[in-house]
């Protein structure tokens, strides 16, 4: 189980909420961060600080290797085959938004197709909205199981010789399903579909290997992979981003400026339009070299083992219902309980010290699937404990109480 | 916990398990739909006014304990009040809502709500009924507090 | 003259490069952090970090706060009328990008206009050219006369009927030209267009006034006003913010998804999808605060004496000519040693721990104007002090006896 | 100081302040534009080949000492070296520029180029007119070293 010394590197953890220790179960909103990514952070500011690219003097050239570095961490973690396939964004959402724009946007048209399931997050689903509106394409959505899983029938039903383009979630944020997202690619390649894979929840949990999954462009969130924020990256086969026109203009993603003519920059700097967000880079560097450090093996048992827990903890509950129970899951469970509405609870909870997140959490279409407005959704990292898990029972007891 | 308990007073949620103006005002002569995207709750308001007196309001659609025993209240208190009472009215509930207002000039019923004001976030909560109906009245279909 | 109090805000002008103190003259680029910046960030990940918005518990509500403050301190800052005008996007590169693809693509069509000026820096350059090519619209080019100075007479014969937009720097990064922009955005509304004023190089620098200066958009970059990187704003007028068609789909962004129809959510969340940069706004919080509390009157008052300063030892060293001779000028100083090629005096300079700036600023077009491929460029903020310009005096000098 | 010294040695900015192969050969076989958009350099070599044989090389352009003085010397030592002697010899000199390795196989007009290794912001400026010659010699007409 986690031994205190991990939770140890968690300062946001060691504190009160009210008089109630915080118990922080929300980790599929945003991962805490150890003290060596806050450091990193604040290192780069106290002495490296600078702009990046085309200075010569020794601040940029610090800042400069300090962010190309952080680009080959990435790629070395996530198994991209070369760093120049990391394109640094904001998010895993301006990730989607990049490929939807500046892939997909120029390449559809009426009668194309791109299929997406019934499990993704708003920032898997509106870059796509948006796509079919510009270009007359359309959207199918594959199904998914009521244990939560993605019916892969229905998604073998749905590929077709009209799909271009496939995106799904690695993990779904709401209920923690596992896609097989190798077998969905190939699944994919074999209608000649390009595919995307967003990895917003996998990252911080398990192992990824861009090169294994083998899409073409794979979504990366860095707030939850214990990362800063405004940090991700969309990582994009070396090809591909060659082929494709640049999506933001600006500085740094030009070789030539003239009025009359602009030569792009080499790819990733074509996609990187103005001053990045370099102290974002070096902290998700060092949030890179964290996870090295305690390793996806120890991260990701851990975090079953607390799924496995929580689960049996929750069921005993009388009342309450897990959704979302399929074999493959990571360390998410979303509930309810009856006679609770799930903002109520929320507000009990915390009361209590027990951050959880209710609402739709961004998946309205999944909601409806399952019949419901609302969950209450506990999500773990590995910092968390059993104890987390038994303070999180209590609290949903106390809940019940109160309202039922 | 203190404060919690002045959140979830007896009266709020008898009246959030036990609503008594949950349904639809059949005929009616407005209908507001309104949205908290924070908890994902939809409220329908139907109201029927006779020149400009409230005559009847009934609710309906899922909500948390705050926004449902909210929207039973206030079905209850605006019965008989016209839609300028109404305004002046919500105005009040506001204040207390959100002011270190004094709750004088406040009905009993709505008093109850005053614990919201230590819970900053449940204010859309106890307020969707109150916007969805003064949309309504303005003859705007819908109403959201985000 | 600046007081040591105010440079010790700043730790990373407290080291030495080499042997020799650093003397920091590249402002423009990028400005160094207080440590009141620093902290805020720091004290964000270890006390408030949560994912924004929708969320009950405590950590998501101090953060949510916390990121509508700056919000609030932005608009406050730079004269917003509300703080719903203010939108948070990377830098002002993303700001503009987000007019030309949000604004000016959906509306613009072949025979109309865009104008910009010769001294723009890229990223007010290529994101029209970007739009031009996706509309059909054409790009127009004011000129500027010798000494760096916009060439009004240029600007106004360019305005017609077929103007939809003027694109304008408040300061030129490249020279340090202020503009009149309050004069130009009259005259642009004079023919009905819609005005965007670049004012990455403004608001670290000199009061700005939103409403007063009556533009349609105004971007920001919070890296070079003492703020965090990846953090940086599009002010708009809410009613043309309120009209435009959404850029990027997401989290967030949005009031209801389904997969039939999606309803976006109000101005400015409208154009904020997927998780921001929250401890960058925080940073920018404090660095609003922090301005406000030195005071723009105070930080350009130094700034124009160590522009006078800077003027006069330059213009003293045989074989310097300063580039940008206007006089509205901002802290900038650009210029060419004869013999000495920009790039060898940067490692040169950098030696002797003055960081200066060489290349072509990414203003291309502006260098061409002037019949050059690069130049120096020292540019100040209110932390440097007349002893740092003798530095770099001594250093010029240095790289003189080296090379001519 | 001294490392600076070692960058820009006398035999360096001399072949930068005075270079002997500016200008173009003509007629030349092979024609090459580089650049470094770094400096904002631009740099033309133009070169004259017999069979594989170098017969010629001159270059054109502004640039900042270092990619001047080696666009000079590369000029001087290519002279009679077949195209495949010349890729070998780029190896060496990159090396030279990059890793501690052993200068002995190094020319002594490329060896003065020794002292950039300790500034690795400038291996592209004693590289551009390298890179410009090989993608002109294997029939491209741009190269770039950014
Ligand atoms: C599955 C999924 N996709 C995409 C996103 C968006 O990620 P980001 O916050 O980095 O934009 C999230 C997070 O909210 C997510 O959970
Ligand atoms: C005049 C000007 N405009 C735009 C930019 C781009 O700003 P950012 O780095 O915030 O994208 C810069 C800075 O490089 C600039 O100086």
């Amino acid at each position: 189980m986690t031994d205190t010394a991990t939770v140890d590197n968690f300062p946001a953890l060691h504190q009160k909420i009210g008089d109630k220790k915080l118990v922080y179960l929300d980790s599929a909103a945003t991962t805490q961060k150890p003290q060596s990514v806050i450091d990193a952070v604040t290192n780069y500011y106290e002495l490296d600080n600078a702009n990046i690219h085309r200075g010569v003097h020794t601040l940029s050239q610090r800042a400069t290797k300090a962010y190309e570095q952080a680009r080959k961490d990435i790629a070395d973690l996530l198994g991209a085959s070369r760093a120049e396939e990391v394109i640094f964004v904001r998010g895993a959402t301006e990730a989607i938004n990049l490929v939807a724009q500046a892939w997909a946007r120029p390449r559809l048209c009426k009668g194309d197709e791109i299929l997406i399931t019934e499990m993704e997050h708003h920032s898997n689903i509106v870059p796509w909205q948006l796509v079919c509106e510009q270009t007359g394409a359309s959207l199918k959505v594959a199904k998914i199981k009521d244990d939560g899983s993605l019916d892969i029938d229905s998604f073998k039903e749905m590929l077709s010789q009209d799909t271009v383009l496939v995106s799904v979630a690695h993990v779904s944020n709401a209920i923690g399903t596992v896609n097989p997202v190798e077998e969905l690619c190939a699944l994919a390649k074999s209608v000649g579909a390009t595919t995307v894979v967003d990895g917003a929840q996998a990252t911080g949990h398990m192992h990824v290997d861009f090169s294994k999954i083998d899409c073409d462009f794979y979504a990366v969130s860095g707030h939850k992979m214990f990362g800063p924020t405004g940090i991700g990256c969309l990582i994009g086969k070396y090809t591909l981003l060659q082929e494709m026109e640049p999506w933001q203009g600006g500085g740094d993603m030009i070789l030539t400026v003239s009025f009359e003519e602009t030569v792009w920059n080499e790819v990733p700097f074509k996609f990187e339009a103005g001053t990045p967000n370099i102290a974002g880079a070096v902290g998700l560097s060092a949030a890179a070299q964290f996870i090295r450090k305690i390793g996806y093996k120890t991260i990701h048992a851990q975090e079953q083992e607390l799924l496995a827990y929580g689960r049996s903890v929750l069921e005993a509950i009388e009342g309450v219902t897990i959704i979302g129970t399929a074999k493959n899951n990571a360390g998410v469970i979303a509930f309810t309980i009856e006679g609770v509405h799930p903002h109520d609870a929320g507000t009990i909870l915390d009361h209590a010290g027990v951050a959880i997140r209710t609402g739709n959490h961004c998946a309205e279409p999944l909601m409806k699937r399952f019949g419901l407005h609302a969950t209450c959704r506990a999500s773990f990292s590995m910092y968390n404990t059993t104890q987390d898990i038994d303070a999180l029972g209590t609290a949903i007891q106390e809940a019940i109480t109160m309202l039922r | 916990m203190s404060n919690l308990r002045e959140l979830y007073l007896e009266m709020v949620t008898d009246h959030a398990k036990n609503p008594r103006n949950r349904g639809k005002v059949d005929p009616c002569s407005h209908i507001g739909t309104g949205h908290n995207p924070l908890c994902g709750d939809k409220l329908v308001v139907t109201v029927l006014t006779n020149k400009d007196v409230i005559e009847d309001v009934k609710f309906d659609g899922e909500g948390c304990a705050i926004s449902t025993a909210s929207a039973d209240l206030m079905a209850e208190v605006l019965v008989g009040k016209t839609i300028k009472e109404t305004k002046i009215l919500f105005d009040t509930f506001h204040g207390l809502l959100t002011e270190d207002s004094n709750t004088d000039s406040v009905p009993r019923k709505l008093a109850v709500f005053s614990g919201v004001r230590e819970f900053p976030m449940r204010v859309k909560c106890a307020t969707l009924a109150w916007h969805t109906i003064i949309s309504a009245l303005d003859g705007n279909e819908g109403a959201t507090t985000e």
